[in-house]
Formats: structure tokens, sequence, C-alpha cells
């Protein structure tokens, strides 16, 4: 890959390059094939360490896997609803990561999951934070040379809770008008939040990190109001675009409905409800 | 582009070799190198399961895969569901229940729906919609389809 | 005796008369009538002798696909209508 | 046949085989993969064909250069528009009964002089492999002159709107045209208007003044696409002789011959068309699109041809229905009887004339009684795909625009919504607006049998999770058709029938033909072998469309099993020495009726057929009269996401008079697969288009057809008022399912959140403005 620069892409799940490929979406010389190679496989969890999960690991592994059910239900609420079964058996979160697309379906999940991203070269290895990953629609911040590893998850905390949501017009296959992924740690008497993070798809060119909403809702008592009006704050960071899947308005509109209703479950999570 | 690389692999429990492009598809080489035709194509993007597949126990688009990919894996088409002289319960079932009209989705339902039940013998309507939420069908409403499976569940028991 | 209808846009010929009886045994023989009472008649009926193909002629209720051919009886109720049978007949073909 | 009583007292044949639900006979080949479609046909030494497409809305072609792809190793051949036969623009009739304008049909099959939409065709190339010509399609230089397009309907009824073409012929007769040019001579202006019509019973401007309550409001519908899972795809030979074979599915192999061989101007006998296994068509598959490409490719690259679609050209290259605007208004009295009604369609025709305005017109009334009606119709080009068939052509549109008014008034007047269309409803004597009363329709026992469903009567069941319920009802018409059939039937030694008939079957047909002659002959479905005859071993069949086949094909094949009948009588009359007229048949028995009363079974008559005289082979071709129409009355309850806009149908019924069901379970399926059709229609299913005329959405990921996880089990309850006209009493079934679930479903979501929803999609965008535009407020 190293030789090809910019004229090479990686090959994972294949469920959307070859797509783009086919509709001569960009020029490239080299296809390489990354799932046989044993590290981009593997699905590892340590309780000290958090979990690991190879950039070529297909999502029905992801949410099929125990571990992940029972520590991060929130990656399990994002891998299953990418694509239907047969997307799910060979797409990846490596490479809806990779493929940077302002909606992508993962992604405010394990940015608000904290998830980093392990990429390496012939420099070695270096760690990106997912947020500032993508740095554009449908560019990421791999320079040339470099492939991307896994995506690293710290353990999860006591008292925490996480919840991944989209929407869109069908109820499967079907690409986000607008998706939320939020994190949240409450205090010992599950009342108070202590730390969140809340993360928008498709309402700007990447997906978004929610600074304000998130910093707002820290301190916070667990409310109907509270988490009204850290919604309000996270539509403010919204800047959708209108296109043929939804309009500006609507878009911010459902940030404010999906961050709602994800905080709502990542609090019942949290609680243990 | 055009070297032709030589693949080994299983398909329908028969090794098969073939030669194709580094561009071509599975589905590609099924159905214009092997003359498999039974597996469709839809939309040759993701977006239809009329491609349908079993690679290696999981289903896929075979639209989705590279032929390459398939080197030392194994393959079930639609051609390799009934046996010698009977049908799968899901064939027999769709038979039954009427559920295909024009038929060009229903091999990628089938295979869809085999991998389904060798996974899980006792699933519900919603399961059966949610897994074949990635096969669509513009004849039927999925009602029928959806009872066939139901109906090829309980006579699999 | 059948009752001729004219269609709508056709009553700008008849100075708005909308039906007529008129005493034929076939259609070809209405549409004879039909020209001799209002010049021009056949000319958006008829091309080269035949019913216009986008035309059908309803008797009774029942489109016939007889066209010029087609009998009339005493009493029967006679339209023109256009072609809206199945098949491939109709400038639209009509699906399944 | 015995007649027996049902427990209304209405007649009914005690039939052994119609009403049945036998196994369909080409089931097993579509379970095992077996079966062989447009593009499973693979020849020796084939080639594979590719289409250019337009990159352009409007544009003048000054000129093609594809000497670069020529000179691409493997390439066999490049077309364009020079390479087909010059056509007429002139209305003519094809013969046969197909008016398509051949003119208008070979530009749409090959763009000449002006590309008139994005995605129309401008030239073909054969190669070796599929990727090389994709490849040389690369290499052919088009030089375009940009124009001036025009998209919406209304803006192109304007007068200075983009002109398609410069000498399009107006037409202003009832009846619907092809579309044409005017003589070079006639200086009249142009326009965009192909058609414009205008029905009108009685006096409606009287009327209205008489109605105590009138509701009138404008709907907008965006092009929607047939959805047919499988891509258009054609396989041709050509040989020296000037002879050839062309391998395709479609719903009419005599259409795509007689067009073929129209656009290449060459005597339709000179092309074999043997039909394949159709995937889906819906209307969709009734003109020919890559059939005369693939034949002039094959012609002179001297080799065999495939030319296929993907699915992005299926969208951009092949025609959906209409977009349209329409303007209805209907006035009631009091007690709920309409008493005038009116209403104004403008259809887009796309780049040629032929929109389904005029059977839209035809349709939007006549679920009700009304002696004063007045309907016009515009048929306009626009620079979108030229439109085909979908499903009861036109009808959907304007029922969805009356059935919504419906219901508005039934609300307004506080009548239950199905008491009013009771009320209102048409019968057996009521006056269409184009002039003809109907025969004996079910419309009002489809009513009854609703009024008295569970579906009906039980409660919606209470708002969960902030949700709000409602239900909603809507009534659908289709016409049904006929046309020319022909089935013959060989009667084989071993008792069983080889049936050939002329219909492609898209979804059952075939079982209801072997139906057809198992009944009149005593057998079991499974007795008779059924199969589509290619254009050489079957007599003209017209398209499988307008729901005829179960009415003509079945009509024909009854007809050749009774000249089996016939035939078998006289044979068994002549081994026992006996009058024909003292021989009858019975559940497959032939009996003497008098004197020794001998009898032979059919099955052993057909084991001596040899040594009596010869085969037996019964035949028919037919063309009949006596079609009943099709009457449809839906219930669907929807569950609104207020915070979302979403909607989702959570139960739906319909009710359909269906004269006779010959196979209930296809009935059903043909019932099941038109709401599931007419829910994406309401939900989300349209094309959106940049401001250029580029197709948005042109996949299967973005033009969003229900997926299983979308719909609810659609419960089809079949009603059966059999239609005189017919042997079986069968009138049609799968066009008037599609008619009723936009309105059912607006009409529910009123019912939900309170807002009339009057432009399809019903999308989630489209019902949050809408209640955000309720409560006053930008965002909700």
């Amino acid at each position: 890959m190293d030789s090809y620069g910019s004229k090479a892409k990686a090959l994972a799940g294949g469920t959307d390059i070859l797509v783009q490929l086919r509709g001569n979406r960009f020029d490239i010389e080299m296809l390489v094939d990354v799932k046989s190679i044993p590290e981009l496989n593997e699905l590892s969890y340590t309780v000290s360490e958090g979990l690991s999960v190879g950039a070529a690991v297909p999502c029905i592994r992801i949410y099929e896997d125990s571990v992940v059910q029972q520590s991060y239900p929130c990656l399990v609420d994002a891998a299953f609803l990418i694509g239907g079964i047969q997307i799910q058996s060979r797409a990846t979160i490596g490479g809806n990561l990779c493929n940077a697309s302002p909606s992508g379906d993962t992604i405010p999940a394990l940015i608000a999951l904290e998830a980093e991203a392990v990429v390496f070269s012939k420099r070695g290895y270096r760690s990106i934070p997912v947020e500032d990953f993508c740095v554009g629609p449908g560019q990421n911040g791999l320079q040339d040379g470099e492939l991307l590893v896994s995506i690293k998850f710290p353990p999860p905390k006591l008292y925490s809770g996480a919840h991944f949501l989209r929407f869109i017009p069908r109820n499967e296959m079907d690409i986000a008008v607008a998706n939320v992924g939020v994190a949240l740690t409450l205090d010992s008497k599950k009342q108070t939040v202590e730390s969140a993070r809340i993360a928008l798809g498709a309402v700007g060119p990447t997906p978004l990190l929610a600074t304000k909403a998130s910093e707002f809702l820290v301190g916070k008592e667990i409310s109907d109001d509270s988490l009204y009006e850290t919604a309000e704050i996270a539509k403010q960071i919204a800047s959708p675009i209108t296109d043929m899947r939804g309009t500006i308005n609507q878009r911010i509109h459902l940030v404010g409905v999906l961050t709602r209703r994800a905080l709502q479950k990542a609090v019942e999570r949290a609680k243990g409800v | 582009m055009n070297e032709k690389i030589h693949v080994k692999t299983k398909i329908n429990d028969n090794d098969v070799e073939f030669l194709c492009e580094a561009r071509q598809s599975l589905l590609e080489v099924l159905r214009d190198v092997l003359d498999m035709t039974g597996t469709k194509e839809g939309c040759n993007d993701g977006n239809c399961g009329a491609c349908t597949v079993i690679l290696d126990g999981q289903i896929v688009d075979s639209c989705l895969v590279l032929a390459v990919e398939v080197s030392g894996k194994t393959i079930t088409t639609i051609e390799g569901i009934a046996g010698v002289d009977k049908l799968h319960p899901i064939q027999q079932a769709f038979l039954e229940q009427a559920a295909l009209q024009c038929g060009i989705c229903t091999p990628g339902f089938i295979v869809a729906s085999k991998a389904l039940l060798d996974r899980e013998p006792n699933v519900s309507e919603g399961r059966i919609r949610h897994w074949l939420a990635g096969n669509l069908c513009r004849c039927t409403g999925y009602d029928k389809i959806v009872r066939a499976v139901m109906a090829a569940q309980e006579n699999t028991k | 005796m059948a009752r001729v209808f004219i269609p709508t846009m056709l009553q700008s010929l008849t100075s708005g008369v909308k039906d007529l009886w008129i005493d034929a045994r076939n259609i070809e023989e209405v549409v004879g009538i039909l020209e001799k009472q209002f010049p021009g008649m056949s000319d958006r009926l008829l091309v080269e002798g035949n019913l216009v193909s986008t035309v059908v002629v309803s008797v009774d209720g029942q489109v016939s696909r007889l066209g010029l051919l087609e009998r009339v009886q005493d009493e029967s109720e006679v339209h023109f209508v256009p072609n809206m049978g199945g098949g491939c007949n109709g400038s639209h073909p009509l699906p399944e | 046949m015995t007649i027996k009583l049902d427990d209304k007292g209405i007649s009914k044949p005690n039939y052994k085989v119609i009403g049945t639900r036998p196994i369909r006979h080409d089931g097993l080949e579509k379970v095992t993969g077996q079966a062989r479609y447009s593009a499973d046909i693979n020849l020796p030494g084939m080639l594979y064909g590719k289409v250019l497409r337009s990159p352009h809305a409007h544009a003048r072609i000054r000129g093609i250069n594809a000497g670069k792809a020529l000179a691409l190793k493997g390439v066999f051949a490049v077309i364009t528009s020079a390479d087909f036969s010059i056509q007429s623009d002139k209305v003519i009739d094809l013969g046969e009964g197909a008016m398509t304008n051949p003119g208008f049909l070979s530009q749409n099959v090959m763009a000449k002089e002006k590309v008139l939409y994005k995605g129309h065709a401008v030239a073909a190339v054969a190669a070796e492999s599929l990727h090389l010509a994709e490849e040389a399609l690369a290499l052919i230089d088009v030089d375009y002159e940009v124009m001036n397009p025009v998209f919406d309907v209304r803006e192109a009824m304007k007068p200075g709107a983009p002109l398609l073409h410069d000498r399009l012929y107006h037409s202003s007769t009832p009846f619907m045209r092809p579309g044409g040019l005017k003589d070079d001579d006639d200086g009249s202006p142009g326009s965009n208007i192909a058609s414009h019509f205008v029905f009108e019973l009685g006096n409606p401007e009287n009327a209205f003044n008489e109605a105590d309550i009138i509701v009138e409001r404008e709907f907008q519908t965006k092009p929607v696409h047939q959805g047919y899972i499988e891509p258009h795809a054609a396989t041709a030979t050509w040989n020296r002789d000037g002879k050839a074979t062309l391998w395709c599915s479609s719903q009419g192999q005599f259409t795509m011959r007689d067009q073929s061989a129209a656009l290449l101007g060459i005597p339709a006998s000179n092309i074999r068309v043997i039909p394949l296994e159709i995937g889906g068509g819906f209307g969709g598959k009734t003109l020919v699109y890559l059939e005369p490409i693939a034949l002039l490719l094959a012609k002179k690259a001297g080799r065999s041809v495939k030319v296929t679609m993907s699915r992005k050209e299926v969208f951009e290259g092949t025609g959906p229905t209409s977009g349209s605007f329409m303007r209805v208004k209907i006035g009631a009295n009091n007690d709920g009887k309409f008493v005038a009604a009116e209403g104004v369609l403008a259809y887009e025709a796309g780049a040629f004339p032929g929109s389904p305005v005029n059977p839209g017109v035809q349709c939007m009334f006549a679920s009700y009684d009304l002696k004063d009606v007045r309907v016009e119709g515009y048929d306009v080009v626009v620079n979108k795909q030229k439109v085909a068939a979908y499903r009861a052509p036109g009808s959907p549109g304007s029922c969805f625009a009356v059935e919504t008014i419906v219901d508005e008034l039934a609300e307004k007047l506080n009548i239950d919504p199905l008491e009013i269309r009771r009320k209102n409803g048409a019968k057996e004597g009521t006056r269409r607006v184009s002039g003809p009363v109907f025969g004996k329709i079910g419309y009002l026992e489809t009513i009854e049998t609703a009024k008295a469903h569970p579906h009906y009567i039980e409660p919606i069941g209470n708002n969960l999770d902030g949700k709000l319920r409602g239900r909603g009802v809507a009534s659908g018409f289709w016409f049904n058709g006929s046309g020319p059939a022909c089935a013959t039937a060989n009667v084989n030694s071993d008792g069983t029938v080889s049936l050939i008939e002329g219909s492609p079957d898209i979804g059952g047909t075939r079982a209801m033909a072997a139906m057809s002659v198992a009944e009149v002959l005593g057998l079991s479905a499974q007795d008779v072998h059924p199969s589509v005859g290619d254009t050489d071993s079957i007599g003209y069949t017209s398209n499988t469309g307008g729901s005829s086949v179960a009415f003509k094909t079945g009509w024909a094949c009854y007809e050749a099993a009774q000249d089996i009948k016939r035939q078998c009588i006289d044979r068994a009359a002549e081994i026992w020495g006996v009058d024909p007229g003292q021989v009858e048949m019975h559940e497959g028995v032939l009996n003497e009726k008098s004197g020794a009363r001998r009898q032979i079974t059919f099955k052993e008559l057909a084991s001596v057929l040899l040594s009596t005289g010869g085969p037996v082979v019964g035949k028919a071709t037919v063309d009949p009269a006596g079609v009943g129409g099709a009457f449809a009355l839906h219930i669907a309850d929807v569950e609104v996401d207020p915070q979302t806009g979403k909607v989702d149908v959570i139960r739906y019924t319909a009710f359909q008079d269906v004269g006779r069901a010959v196979h209930p379970s296809y009935v059903e399926g043909q019932i099941q697969g038109g709401v599931a059709q007419g829910i994406g229609w309401a939900l989300n299913e349209e094309y959106v288009f940049s401001e250029d005329g580029t197709m948005l959405n042109s996949s299967f990921l973005d033009y969003r057809m229900p997926t299983s996880l979308d719909l609810p089990m659609i419960e089809a309850v079949i009603v059966e008022v059999p239609n005189p006209g017919h042997p079986f009493g069968v009138r049609g079934v799968g066009e008037v399912p599609i008619v009723p679930p936009m309105a059912a479903i607006a009409n529910a979501v009123y019912d939900a959140i309170g807002v009339r929803i009057s432009r399809l999609p019903i999308n989630p965008a489209t019902v949050l403005e809408a209640i955000w535009a309720k409560e006053g407020s930008g965002q909700g």
C-alpha cells in the first residue's frame, strides 16, 4: 500500500468501497484486502484496557459478541442497524469510520464512547480520537501509507450508560437523516450527571462532538427539563444542509428529538433499569 | 485489470476453480463464468438482496464480494439448497404458501431464510421481518413470504 | 332506433346536442348518419375508413371489439369512448 | 355445470378446480433457481452491450464521435440513432391494436437530434465483456448544446416555457392519442401540451349551486417507479438471412416483436421473440428499450449480444409513472348526497406524449353516482423520463385526490366514511363520466363487507409511546381489460394436457390457465402443463396488462378445453358407433346417455387417441367483450410519531370484488402486492431531481420501497360478485389494489394528527411541516 500512496485503498467489508468504485467515485490502482491480516480481525476485551475492535471485524461479530452486548450496548445499537443482515455480515465499523460519511451510522456512537482509532504505518502506531478522525465529507484523517488497525474503547465506568439512535424514513436499509450517540455517567445516587458525551451525525460535514451540550449536562440532576435543555443546546451546533434525505429544519429538529430520547435511554441504562 | 486470477473455492459442496478478473464480483462470476444464474442481480449495490449467497456460514450480497475474496471459502447458492430428490422445507413452504409471484427475488429470500432457520430454529414474525429486511420483494408485500418462513419453521421441527 | 351519445368535446360540432336517436344497423351507419347531420364528425372519428385506433365503441355498457362492424339493436345506447382495453390497446399500454 | 346457492341465495357453480389453491406449475423452477429470466441467457460467443446515456436533461446533439470506442480492442459495434430506420412522427397505427407513435418510440429508445432527459440513450456498444463495454462508452464523444429544461407540469404549460418538441401536435379530442407532430406548414404556436380534453355529464356548474357544502383542494404527486426487481435485459441473434431471435422478459412478446420490427423497419415475422420469465413488470415492461438495441448491435457485430441495464439505468432510462397536479372539488347536500363534482388533472408525460391522464380522469369519480360532473385532463411533456404504465395507470393519483375530499366531506357532515361511500356508491346502471353505464358491479357489496369486518368494527387501540393512531378508508376503481388471446392444448397419451398460451406470466397466471382447462375437462390442475409460447408458436396475444389475463387468456383456455371436449365426445361416439349427441362429458368421464350407457374416462380415451383417428388438439382464439370493472375498499390503521413525522402502517385490510377468484392465493397475493406498492407510494417513494434534472435517488437505497419491516400483514378479503360477461365470472385483479392506499393512509394520518396532506409522498419531512404549520410554529 505504501508504494501506491493515494492510489491504494484498503478493502475490509467492501460494502461501501465496491459501490463507490463502480460509480467511479475515485481513481485507484490497488485495492488491498485487509481481512486476512490477523490484527485487523481481533475483537478483544480486558477489564483494564477495555475493548479493541479490529478494523476488519464485521458488524455481526460485534453485536453478537457477549462482552459487547454486556458492556457496550451502545455499540450494539449502532452495529445492528447498518444495512440488512447481508451487509452486517461484511460491513465493518473500521470501514464505516474510514468512509467518513457525515451520516456514518456508527461514528457518533464511537465518539460518545470515547473511542480512539489506532493507525499503523511504517512510522509505527498512532492513536486518533474518533471525533478528530473525520476531516470532511468522505475524507478521513489517514495519511498516505497509513492503515486503520483497530478501534479502542475505554472500559465502561460504573453507573454509566450510552445509547445510539438514528432517524430514517424506512425501518431498515436506509441512510440516517440524523443520528445521535450519547454516553453519560451518573453519580453513585444515580441522580446527577458526572460526565457526558453527546455526538451528532448527518448534521454537519463530519460527525460532531456536541461539546457545549455535553458540558451543560454535567453536574445537572436528571430531569425531563435538564434533558430537554441539553437537547436544545445540542441543536445549536448542528449545521446541516438540505438534501434529498432531509431538510435543514427537519434535521435540526431531529437532533433535539433524538438527543432527548437517546439521553433518556442512556440514563435508564446507567441506572440499570 | 484484465489479467485473470485463478481461484479455488467450494460451491454447494463441490470444489470449484475459476479464472476471474480482479474487478469481477462473486455475482458476476457465478452468473457469467460458472453459468449459475439462479443467483439474481437486482441492483448490484447491496440494496436488494436478490444475489444473496451464504459465504462461510454468513449471508452476504454476492455483488459486494469480489470473486478473488472467496478463495478457500465455502459458498452455498440457491442451486445448493434442495436435496437431490427433495426440496428444502423452505422451498416447499414457499410453494405451498404462494410466497412468490414473479420469482426473481425468491432465490435470495430462500437462501437468506435458510441461513436464519439454520441459526435460530425458533424465530418470531418480527425476527423474520428484521432478518429479511435486506431482501426486497416488489410483488408480494412480504405477507406470504413471512408466513412461508414461519410454516417452514414448523415443518422442520 | 339507437340512442347515440356525442362525446363532450365533439359537441361543438353538434351545437351542443348531447345525444340523439339514430336508426342504424351498425356503427358504420351510425357514423355515416352523424356525418350527414354534423359535418366534420367522421373526420374526428375515422381514419381511412376505420375508427381512429384510440376510439372504441361502447354499446349498452360493453366495449365492442368489432369497431364499425358492431351491430346496433333497437334501444341500444351507443358511446364513443377512449380505448381503455387491456393489453397493448391504447397509446398507453396497461400494466398487470 | 351444477349450480348451487350459497347462504345469501346467490347461485354459485359447483367448481372442482376454480377456487382451489394448487401449487403453481412454474414454482419448482423458481424456488430452485432453474427458472431463466431475461439476464440469464448466455450464448456461445456472446458479446455484452451497454448504453451511453445523456448527462443533460435537455440538449441538442451536435455530433457523436465513436472512433476511439471502436478502436478499443474487443469492441465490435457502436450504434446511434443513425442506425435506426427513419420513423414518422405522425400518429399511425402499428397494427394489431398497437398505437405507439413509432417516431417518438424510436427517439425514446435512442435520442435523435435532441436528448430530452438525463439518462436518455444516445449510443450503444457491443464488446467482449461488460467491463470493456463500459470502458468503451467512456470513449464516445458526444457534442451537446445544452438547452433550458422544464420539469414541472405547471411550468411546462405556461407560455414561454422551454419547448421539448418544436412542432408538437396539440390534440383536443376526448380520445387518448399517442401524440405526434404538426405539419411543417402549420404555423400555430408551439406548446408542451400534447392533449387537452373534457368529459362532462349534466350541468355541474348549476348543480354546484345546489350544494350545501363544497370541498375543493389541490393535490400534487411525484413520479414513482414500478420498482420491479429484475432490471431490463435483452439478448439477440441476427442471422445472415435477416431473421432474428430475441430473448427478453416483457409483458408481451408480441408487443416487443412488433415495436422492434417497426423501429428497425423490418417485417414483424422476421423476429422471433422468446419470452423468458419476467421478474416483475407492473406496466413498466410494455415498451421496448433495449430490445431494438440488442437486435441492431447483433446485426452490426455479427454475433449474439446481451444488453443489460444497471439499477441506475432502470431508474433513469425507463418510464416511471406521471407526476401530477390536480384540482378537485365535490359538492354535497347536508344529508351526504353528492350533487356535483369537478376535476382538473395535469399529468406529466415525460419527454414524449402519453401520460395516463385519460384513464386518470375516467377513474376518478367512477366509484360514485354523479349526475353532474366535469373532468378535464392535460397531457404535458417535460424533461423527465417518458412515463410508462404503472398498475392502474392514472387512477391512483386522481383517486387519491377524490378519496381525500370524500373523507373531508364525511367528516364535515359527520357521516361515517363508509356510509357516505355507500350512499353515493356506483351500482349497476350508474352512468360514468365518459358516458357508458356500469353493468353488474360489486362496489356496494365490497363496502358492506368492509362495514361488517372486524377491522372496521374493532377500536384502533390506544396511543403508545407518544405515537398517535389513526384510521382511514378509501375506495378505488379500475376498468380491467381484455384483448386478443390464444391458447392451444394438446392431449397427451398419458391423459394430461400440454397447454400453450400467449400471456407472459408475472404473478401466477399459468396456474390460472391450467386450472381453467382442468375445470372444463374434469382434470386436476396438475394434469395440465401450461407454458407461454414464443411469437412463432402461439397466436397473437395482447400484453399481460390491464388486469386482462385471467379474463381473456383464461377465456381462451376455457374455449380450447371446450374444443377438446367436443372432439373427445366425437371420438367416443365414433368408437361406440353412436351419434355424438348421445355422448356427454362430465367430470372427466365420457358417458353414453342411453342404450348401453358405456363410459370411458378422459384418461382412457387419451391413451387410445392415436389408434382411433389421431391426436386431439384444442385451440381457441378470442377477443372478448364483457369486461367487468373492479372496485376496492381499503382500511388502513397508522401510527404517527408527531416528533419525527414518521408514519407506520400497523394494520391494513383490503376488500375487493374480483368477480371470481380462480386461484385465491394468487388473488390475495396480487392484492397484497398492490397494497404494498401503494403504501410505498403513499409514504416514501418519489423521484427526487436536482435543479438540472439529475435523478438524485436512483438506487434502491434512496428510492425507498417498503422492506419487510415497513409493512404489517396485509389482509386481503375477496368479495365475489361474478362478472356475467365471463364463463367463470372473472373480472380482473392486479391493478385496483394500488388505487386506494394513498388516500386511505392520508385519511388515517388526518385521523391521527388532524392535518390533511394533499401532496405525495407523506414522508416524515412532509408530516413534520404539516404539524408545524398547524401549530403555527417554525419547528416543533
